[in-house]
């Protein structure tokens, strides 16, 4: 009974993330903040759900099967979202005109593939 | 349900043909992906769709009490899917190749061999 | 706007992907073996594999997935296909009807009994053709690229 | 060893060749002994199981012992039985003429195993007893000619394959909806229970209905009118004994599948379905014949009489008499030989002519006599003149039309066994005839033709022998029409006498 | 079943559905070809969440197992798109 | 017997072999198989001249009733001895006559083979091994027509002959069948006595059908023009193909069935008519033609039609005429184209204005020649005066028309007469003319057939009863269909048909005084042949080509498109038609049974499967495509099918990588079709999927009965030892489905491996080459429609700027 | 790794002795497993590294797991109201780990973690690209992936 109510409570608070996630995307105003907002929220939505999942089915099996979705999702998830906002950035999609920084650009070379680090990094980390 | 399934397979099947009759074959490829899911959707459809009643019999048991989603069906779909994924994936390359061959991608211009 | 180019090696993608990647022919493997009782078998099991392989080529390049299949894909699905058509055999040997299924039951000292039969072997042949056919277009299409 | 497991070699012994053959990728001799030898094997097993099939009656193997409804059976009737044996001379012959024929680069991306496996498809397609297994087969042996038909990767070959792909995948998506919604509607995949159980549902028309689609599904396959566009659009472009292959066989099994489910199945609501059947028949005819007249290449010319041919098979289907199906069955053994080898002697023009064009062609009869020679005994019996095997095969069909007074086609039916002696006679003249346009052929004569001539030779003595001999196979045509027209038979054999 | 977690699990597909819904329009809105593959993907994980909520409805556990392989292989399609990016360059908004 | 038939072909194989062997004097070594075989025939002469009639049978094809057998009577012994006898010389003198030829050897194979098929017609018993040898000396024909291939007259005049008598040849196979449906058998013994023939109701299909047959092989009106072309052959061919044997096939078929099928007034009508008019056109044609070999083949068209003539009026005189005739004919007729082959051979000439006065060079040739063309003409006392005025007398005695036919009779007869002087007189006699070659005497392998030919012509007439008596009343009861009780004789005294044969000779030499006049005067017959059946035949053949061309051009245009559009116009017409026909069509539509997630998927797939059509971007697409795959994956997850679900995703995933794969390399999605296509498709696609949705709705309203998939359930755990059905289904229960699937993905391996590996032909190089050929293309096409465009706006406001 | 290895090969082993082949035998056996391990090879350098990374381990997923849920709720509420308080911006964060896998591990954790996502390492592995959706004040910012850093650096090394 409890532990139903426990696991109901898992589970709307995964589909409120969910939710939260695609309002994000569906609002946020350029890729690399959508991203943010599916990232995270996915990973956690689908998390929340499985542990709601766990805690339904209260079974060895069940829970071991629920942690491997959240481990892959984990692992996984941002992963995607490094290759995809990589790429995104590299191709040029242009970033939110509120963005108020970006040490990033210019420092990638198209045809040698090098991303230079900043040159205050380089020299502060050179120092042995 | 079957009502709605019905109308979504007519859907696809109505999109799917929409794509093959484009003169783009990248299109007709999309189309080839369609019908091969709404044949699939068919089956599934008109094999009787149930709820929640996986075809699996449980750990420790000979067979599953209670009724159980026809699995014939399923396998047969499933087999279906494959088929299709491998007539696709070969579909695709043909595609890619003939594009590169003919350096085009419209139909129009695929008409030499008639 | 004029499209730029870059390159897809990253040490995170690379990296992550070498940490996948173990996870998911494990996974694959446990997808082939369950699937005779559980949700699974050779067909979503050589999938999750090939998906594996075609995640190495993506991440790193068409050498090193190459390198780490180590065989030919093509030679891969001839093994399946010759699997999959020998599974169909045995039960001809004991004047049973071609395709019947052999069931023979091995006593190991650790895992117990292990239950090896001809709709095993037939899904590890098809585990196996799945595995080399996928491969084999995704390989030939990257190998395309060079050329 | 139960002789049962017949019924399953002519799938098991391609499907092994080809599974091995892959795995021998680069061995050239290899690759060839398995194609010759293995084919000849198959030749050998599938007429053992088509004596054993006349001597014993129906077949059944029941693949994995599964009792017959739920399993799938394998079923050797004298239909099935017959048209495996077609398919396994054609494959040998092709096997033999590739010996020659086939570039070795070929060789190393397939050639061999894709031929094994697309006889293993065409034999499954054949023997099996299940509809659904019906559709795997069907797109084992699609796939395979897929492969085949790009093998190569010309322009023509590409615009010609997306063709072929696309409306043989469309095609295959409405077979698979037929049965589906058979499926839907019975519950089963066994084409006997299937018969049993349509037979008891009250609305017949309902049947119809899905017959309907079947027929379309499998028209296409066969190339009918008017869905034959696929053919024309690319049986000329490959490798010809690829070509020789396909035109014998591919759309063969559309027709044995109309065959199959229109004298099993769906027999009920035949006012429809086989009047239908009929005006096909004869716009094939027809729109088949004259599409060859058409034409000045000699591939081109081919690849529209198999339409105009698939023509003559339906309309002994869609006659639906005792000798009409005969007619049918007879028509479609003369023509996957002649039809085969027709491709093959065109092979053999393109390499002593130089050329597929009419145009360019020429003298043949001069330097060639062997071949011209080789090239008239199936191009006559195609055009069906005595007493070649084409002769009986229209003429069965045309006695079995005039028995049911089915004028037009009996009309259309000669008009367009004129018409396709107007086109054989059109390359006669120009190819053989006539003076070759340019005094010294391009072409370096290739030398080793013997074995080509020997393959070609092959098939057309047995094109004479079924003129020359017509009655054993007419008694092989009429037990595989009676059977045909005794679906019970089929039925108690499968199911055993027993309905779950 | 609980009644409070039954009408949860009933608001809960309500909530997902009009989640994948907005995924979707982001799916087709684009502009670029990286948004659509964030949606893509998100529309993954919902799929997941949506799989995790049905075997709870049903009370069979075989359902996760969907959900783990779509854990551990929708972001294929992610890492295929950007190599797409890499190597066509397009980037779909023209 | 039927070693005698196949004696023939057997021989034909080795020809070119013997050919080889026997050198110069191969023909007469060939000759010697038709001289056994006249006397084999010979033998038999006693027995069948006392009525009696020999039976032969052999087994061939009992299922449709086809056997080998061979029946000799009158008739048919007849032919024998005349194709047997007459070929003897052929082959001795075209041996000779083709001496130099390089295919010589071919021309016996074809020869012999022809001699084969010509003795199985004329002595089979069975209709249909007639008809196999009918046909069989169509195709001989064919090759002997076209035997000078490589000009293309020869090749066209071949196809022509071939196609006429091939398409009779078909109507008579059909007539056959039909006749022997109404006579219960293709045996001619069984069915010629069988009674009712003429009261079935397939008589008048029958009739028609096998007259066409008849018609078209024996050159009768308007199906003459093939014979005269024909003559493209070398002249020992139409020695004996075109005058004296193959030709006759069609008289030899009518006066064979005559005992069954004639006397109706069909049958007295038709041939009659096509005999009277074909005697005339062929013998008017004759009369103009100057051709030495164009003369007599007209004349041998005139020839054929005078016996369809009498053997349509079915008289026992007529009957009798009919056989005499045939044998003169055979005899002056083979004789005087031999006789054509000499001019041709010894002298150059071709044409009648090219001769004159070669009696003096060629005496023993003209001496040949008058007495072949006397027997022509009819005059007394040579054969063709005793078949003359039989025929004069059965016309007379004719039931009906009498008047009429008369007439035309000796009107023909006249011109025959013209004709006769034409040949006998016109190269041989008046003023000597210069001839393309040196003229002289051939030696004697040439001349000894038209000189016992014409000799015999000439014994016959000085002793009609040694045919008579020997054969011809025999031939003559078979034609009639009971024995006879006339007798040939040279002089009846004077009667009728004396007096009328006797003023056509003096009008027909009188006319030979104007001939010149007479072509003047006959031009008009030249405009004719514009419209003549020949100009039908071209007409025809041209518009069936060109209707062909239309037909391949509209159907098979290369659109992809269209094709679909047709078979899937197809799929709409037959299965909604069946779908109307269905009694009471209940569609099962209820929207009760629904959860909020099962349609928000749905309705999610929708708009999916919509988007994808419509958005712009293939990558847009693809990406919906992925979406939409996860969708399908959940409702089949809703609905129980796990194994599916999860393969749905996974195949899903992996399709999205293949496509991403060769994505960048393939162009953009473009807007190619116009709005009015796209209306079209849309309605063709939005139809087919109504049927779909409509059938699904149709189907699982109508399932009543159990199906098998509970054994599955009962099974799978205690036989397949497997807790998971669908998969123990997968590689058990359906294993060889399985097995086929693994199978077709290994094809795709091969077949991609194949056609990425196998390339051929130069292609770019590189990537960014192939991408800048693409789009180097792309552009120039958008800037020639650009161009167009801004030049059509341009006209456009040039043309409003005028106004 | 290798101290890994060998507890999970325990965990399998007691899973299997005790006839409890499932996820909770499994956790037990690996519980007992890392006793063993650390009680018996104390002395071993790798065990000794091992023994502090596992509960290091478990105290970093209850952080990350806090600070997932804390991102979520910060991105759900500019997510949810109308003005987006947003100053995104991308920031060059020097690197203290060093091997791939540290990094990596970084990344992903970053990705995962308030207002950040990694873009990218840079070529000379010094520095990483992230970018931030809150950059009010940079120094914070910073300071916060740093901590991360140290956190995951403490159960990697
Ligand atoms: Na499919
Ligand atoms: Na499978």
């Amino acid at each position: 009974m409890i532990i139903d109510i426990l696991a109901a409570f898992f589970i709307a608070a995964g589909s409120f993330f969910m939710l939260v996630a695609s309002l994000g995307v569906f609002r946020m105003p350029d890729l690399l903040t959508r991203m943010h907002a599916t990232t995270k929220s996915g990973v956690l939505g689908a998390g929340l759900i499985m542990c709601g999942v766990m805690l339904f089915f209260v079974d060895s099996g069940v829970t071991l099967k629920a942690l491997a979705v959240m481990a892959f999702t984990t692992l996984t998830s941002p992963i995607a979202a490094h290759a995809i906002g990589r790429a995104g950035y590299f191709i040029g999609v242009p970033l939110w005109d509120k963005t108020i920084k970006d040490e990033l650009h210019g420092r990638y070379d198209e045809e040698t593939h090098v991303l230079r680090s900043p040159e205050h990094l380089q020299d502060k980390q050179d120092k042995p | 349900m079957t009502t709605l399934m019905a109308i979504l397979i007519g859907t696809f099947y109505a999109a799917a043909i929409y794509m093959m009759l484009r003169r783009s074959v990248v299109k007709l490829v999309i189309g080839l992906i369609l019908l091969s899911n709404a044949a699939n959707l068919l089956i599934f459809t008109v094999a009787g769709m149930d709820r929640g009643i996986p075809p699996l019999i449980p750990k420790g048991e000979l067979l599953i009490e209670g009724p159980a989603a026809d699995p014939l069906a399923q396998a047969v779909i499933l087999t279906s899917i494959v088929i299709g994924f491998g007539v696709l994936a070969f579909a695709v390359v043909l595609i890619h190749r003939a594009c590169e061959v003919v350096q085009t991608d419209d139909m129009n211009e695929m008409k030499g061999t008639d | 706007m004029k499209p730029r180019r870059f390159n897809m090696r990253s040490l995170i993608l690379n990296t992550g992907s070498s940490l996948l990647l173990p996870l998911l022919v494990l996974f694959s493997l446990f997808l082939l073996l369950r699937g005779h009782d559980e949700p699974g078998g050779g067909f979503i099991g050589g999938l999750v594999a090939a998906a594996a392989v075609a995640l190495k080529l993506f991440a790193e390049d068409y050498k090193a997935a190459r390198d780490m299949l180590r065989v030919h894909p093509l030679q891969l699905v001839g093994i399946g296909l010759v699997l999959a058509a020998v599974a169909s055999l045995p039960p001809l040997f004991v004047g049973e009807s071609f395709f019947t299924a052999q069931w023979w039951s091995l006593d190991l000292p650790i895992f117990g009994e292990l239950k090896l039969s001809t709709p095993l072997l037939f899904d590890i042949g098809v585990f196996l053709g799945v595995i080399g056919t996928v491969l084999t277009v995704v390989f030939t299409l990257a190998e395309a690229e060079h050329s | 060893m139960d002789l049962e497991v017949l019924v399953a070699l002519p799938i098991i012994i391609p499907l092994l060749l080809g599974a091995l053959s892959l795995t021998v990728l680069s061995n050239h001799s290899a690759q060839r002994w398995l194609g010759a030898i293995g084919t000849a094997l198959l030749l050998i097993c599938s007429v053992w199981l088509l004596l054993h099939t006349r001597e014993v009656g129906i077949q059944v193997l029941e693949v994995g012992s599964w009792p017959a409804p739920f399993g799938i059976v394998l079923v050797s009737d004298m239909l099935g039985a017959i048209m495996v044996v077609l398919a396994s001379i054609t494959g040998f012959a092709t096997a033999l003429y590739s010996l020659k024929t086939v570039r070795k680069r070929f060789e190393r991306f397939g050639y061999y195993p894709l031929l094994h496996l697309l006889l293993a498809g065409v034999n499954g397609a054949f023997l099996t007893g299940d509809i659904f297994n019906l559709y795997v087969w069907f797109e084992v042996l699609l796939v395979a000619s897929f492969a085949l038909l790009i093998l190569g990767g010309e322009r023509a070959q590409m615009e010609g394959a997306i063709k072929y792909v696309t409306l043989n995948l469309l095609s295959s998506a409405l077979f698979l909806t037929a049965i589906g919604l058979t499926y839907g509607l019975v519950g089963t995949l066994n084409m006997a229970d299937i018969a049993v159980k349509m037979a008891s549902l009250e609305d017949q028309k309902m049947v119809t209905v899905i017959a309907s689609l079947f027929l379309i599904a499998f028209a296409i396959k066969a190339a009918a009118f008017p869905l034959f566009f696929w053919l024309p659009a690319s049986y000329h472009t490959p490798q010809v004994a690829v070509s020789a292959i396909f035109a014998g066989l591919l759309t063969k099994v559309g027709v044995y599948a109309l065959y199959r489910v229109f004298t099993l199945i769906f027999t009920a609501d035949t006012g429809f379905t086989h009047e239908i059947l009929l005006w096909i028949a004869i716009f094939t005819m027809l729109t088949g014949v004259l599409g060859a007249a058409a034409q000045f290449e000699v591939r081109r010319i081919l690849s529209f009489h198999i339409i105009s041919q698939i023509g003559y098979m339906i309309l002994g289907l869609a006659l639906f008499t005792p000798l009409a199906l005969i007619g049918g069955v007879f028509y479609i053994m003369h023509h996957i030989i002649v039809k085969a080898n027709l491709f093959l002697v065109a092979g053999l023009m393109y390499r002593l002519g130089g050329s597929f064009e009419l145009k360019k062609l020429g003298g043949l009869y001069r330097n060639h006599p062997g071949l011209a020679v080789l090239f008239l005994i199936p191009a006559l019996s195609l055009a069906g003149v005595p007493p070649l095997s084409g002769f009986f095969a229209k003429f069965i069909l045309i006695k079995a039309g005039v028995e049911a007074g089915a004028w037009w086609a009996v009309g259309i039916a000669l008009l367009v066994g004129l018409l396709t002696l107007f086109s054989m006679i059109k390359i006669w003249n120009e190819a053989f005839w006539k003076a070759s346009p340019e005094p010294n052929p391009a072409v370096p004569a290739p030398t080793r033709n013997a074995l080509l001539y020997w393959t070609i030779g092959l098939l057309a003595a047995m094109t004479v022998c079924i003129g020359l001999f017509a009655q054993p196979i007419y008694q092989m045509a009429e037990m595989a029409a009676a059977q045909l027209l005794n679906p019970a038979g089929y039925i108690e054999a499968v199911l055993g006498g027993t309905t779950p | 079943m609980n009644p409070v977690l039954d009408y949860t699990l009933w608001l809960c597909f309500a909530v997902l559905s009009v989640a994948i819904f907005l995924a979707l329009w982001r799916l087709f809105k684009g502009p670029t070809l990286p948004d659509r593959v964030v949606a893509l993907e998100l529309i993954a994980s919902m799929t997941v969440g949506l799989i995790g909520l049905y075997a709870i409805r049903t009370g069979r556990d075989a359902f996760i197992d969907v959900a783990m392989v779509l854990a551990l292989t929708a972001f294929l399609a992610a890492i295929g798109f950007a190599r797409y990016l890499e190597k066509g360059s397009h980037r779909d908004d023209h | 017997m039927l070693i005698a038939v196949l004696s023939c072909f057997i021989l034909a194989c080795f020809a070119p072999w013997l050919h080889r062997l026997g050198g110069r004097h191969s023909g007469w070594l060939l000759a010697l198989l038709p001289a056994s075989l006249f006397a084999y025939f010979a033998s038999m002469l006693p027995l069948v001249s006392q009525g009696h009639s020999l039976q032969f049978a052999y087994a061939w094809f009992p299922g449709m009733g086809i056997q080998l057998s061979f029946l000799v009577d009158g008739l048919s012994l007849l032919f024998a001895l005349l194709i047997t006898g007459i070929g003897f010389f052929i082959l001795a003198y075209g041996g000779r006559y083709l001496e130099k030829h390089k295919d010589l050897g071919r021309f016996f194979v074809f020869l012999l083979g022809f001699m084969g098929s010509m003795l199985g017609v004329v002595l089979s018993d069975n209709l249909i091994s007639l008809f196999v040898f009918w046909e069989l000396t169509t195709v001989t024909s064919f090759m002997l027509i076209g035997f000078n291939h490589e000009q293309e007259d020869a090749r066209k005049k071949a196809h022509q002959g071939l196609m006429i008598t091939v398409m009779g040849g078909l109507a008579l196979m059909t007539g056959f069948i039909m006749l022997g449906m109404a006579a219960g058998s293709y045996e001619l013994s069984t069915i010629l006595y069988s009674d009712g023939l003429t009261e079935h109701a397939l008589y008048l299909p029958m009739l028609l059908l096998i007259l066409l047959g008849a018609f078209t092989k024996s050159a009768q009106a308007p199906f003459h023009f093939w014979l005269p072309n024909a003559m493209a052959a070398p002249t020992p061919v139409s020695a004996y193909l075109h005058s004296a044997t193959m030709v006759k096939a069609g008289v030899y078929l009518l006066a064979r069935l005559n005992p069954g099928l004639g006397g109706t007034d069909t049958w007295l009508l038709m041939l009659t008519l096509f005999g009277a008019l074909t005697m005339l056109t062929g013998i008017f044609l004759a009369s103009r033609a100057t051709g030495v070999k164009k003369v007599l083949a007209y004349s041998t068209v005139m020839a054929l039609g005078t016996l369809t003539m009498l053997l349509g009026l079915g008289t026992e005189t007529a009957a009798l005429a009919a056989v005499t005739f045939l044998l003169a004919h055979a005899l002056y007729k083979g004789a005087l184209f031999m006789v054509a082959g000499i001019l041709d051979h010894s002298a150059g000439v071709k044409d009648f204005t090219q001769a004159g006065g070669l009696r003096h060079s060629m005496p023993k040739t003209t001496v040949v020649a008058v007495l072949a063309s006397l027997s022509l003409a009819g005059i007394i006392p040579l054969f063709g005066f005793v078949g003359k005025e039989l025929l004069l007398e059965a016309v007379l005695s004719a039931s009906n028309w009498h008047i009429g036919l008369t007439i035309a009779t000796v009107i023909a007869n006249i011109l025959v007469v013209l004709v006769a002087a034409i040949v006998a007189l016109k190269p041989w006699f008046g003023a000597v003319v210069d001839t393309p070659k040196k003229p002289h005497d051939p030696d004697i392998a040439l001349l000894i057939g038209p000189a016992v030919l014409a000799t015999l012509g000439l014994l016959f007439g000085l002793m009609p009863f040694i045919a008579d008596k020997g054969l011809l009343a025999a031939a003559a009861g078979a034609v009639y269909g009971q024995p006879i009780e006339l007798y040939l004789a040279l002089w009846h005294g004077i009667n009728l048909p004396l007096m009328l044969s006797l003023s056509s000779l003096l009008l027909g030499l009188l006319l030979f005084k104007v001939w010149g006049g007479w072509r003047q005067l006959t031009n008009f017959m030249h405009s004719a042949e514009k419209i003549g059946p020949e100009v039908v035949y071209e007409r025809l053949m041209l518009g069936m080509t060109q209707f062909a061309a239309w037909q391949t051009n509209t159907l098979q245009n290369g659109y992809l498109r269209n094709y679909l559009i047709t078979t899937l116009g197809t799929v709409i017409i037959v299965v909604g038609w069946a779908l109307l026909r269905v009694n009471q069509l209940e569609l099962n539509i209820s929207f009760q049974d629904m959860r909020v997630h099962e349609v928000a998927i749905a309705v999610l797939l929708i708009f999916s499967a919509l988007i994808a059509v419509l958005v712009r971007s293939f990558l847009a697409a693809v990406a919906m495509l992925g979406a939409l795959g996860f969708g399908v994956a959940l409702l089949y997850v809703f609905f129980s099918a796990i194994d599916v679900g999860i393969t749905q995703v996974l195949v899903e995933t992996i399709t999205v990588l293949l496509l991403v794969l060769v994505l960048y390399r393939l162009p953009e999605f473009r807007s190619l079709s116009s709005t009015a296509n796209r209306i079209r498709d849309a309605i063709i696609a939005g139809m087919t999927g109504l049927l779909m949705t409509i059938l699904i709705l149709v189907i699982t309203g109508a399932r009543q009965l159990e199906g098998i998939s509970e054994y599955f359930l009962q099974n799978s755990g205690p036989l397949g030892h497997g807790r998971n059905v669908v998969n123990v289904i997968l590689v058990d229960f359906r294993a060889l489905d399985t097995l086929g699937e693994v199978f077709v993905l290994a094809l795709v391996a091969i077949g991609v491996y194949a056609m990425i590996h196998l390339r051929t032909g130069a292609l770019p190089v590189t990537n960014s080459d192939r991408r800048a050929a693409f789009n180097l293309r792309r552009s120039q096409k958008d800037k020639a429609k650009a161009d167009a465009k801004a030049e059509a706006e341009a006209s456009a406001a040039a043309s409003k700027g005028e106004e | 790794m290798n101290v890994l290895l060998s507890n999970l090969v325990l965990a399998l082993i007691w899973a299997a002795l005790t006839d409890t082949m499932n996820a909770g035998g499994l956790v037990i056996g690996f519980f007992i497993g890392y006793l063993v391990l650390v009680l018996v090879f104390r002395q071993h350098p790798d065990v000794r590294q091992y023994r502090l990374r596992v509960p290091r381990m478990f105290s970093f997923v209850v952080f990350f797991t806090k600070e997932l849920i804390m991102a979520n709720l910060k991105v759900a509420y500019d997510v949810l109201t109308p003005i987006h308080l947003m100053k995104p911006g991308v920031i060059a964060m020097p690197l203290r780990a060093e091997s791939d896998l540290e990094i990596t591990m970084l990344a992903n954790a970053i990705s995962l973690t308030p207002g950040s996502l990694s873009l990218d390492v840079s070529s000379d592995r010094k520095v990483l690209y992230v970018h931030v959706m809150y950059l009010h004040n940079e120094e914070d910012v910073m300071n916060e992936l740093k901590r991360m850093e140290t956190k995951i650096l403490r159960v990697m090394r």
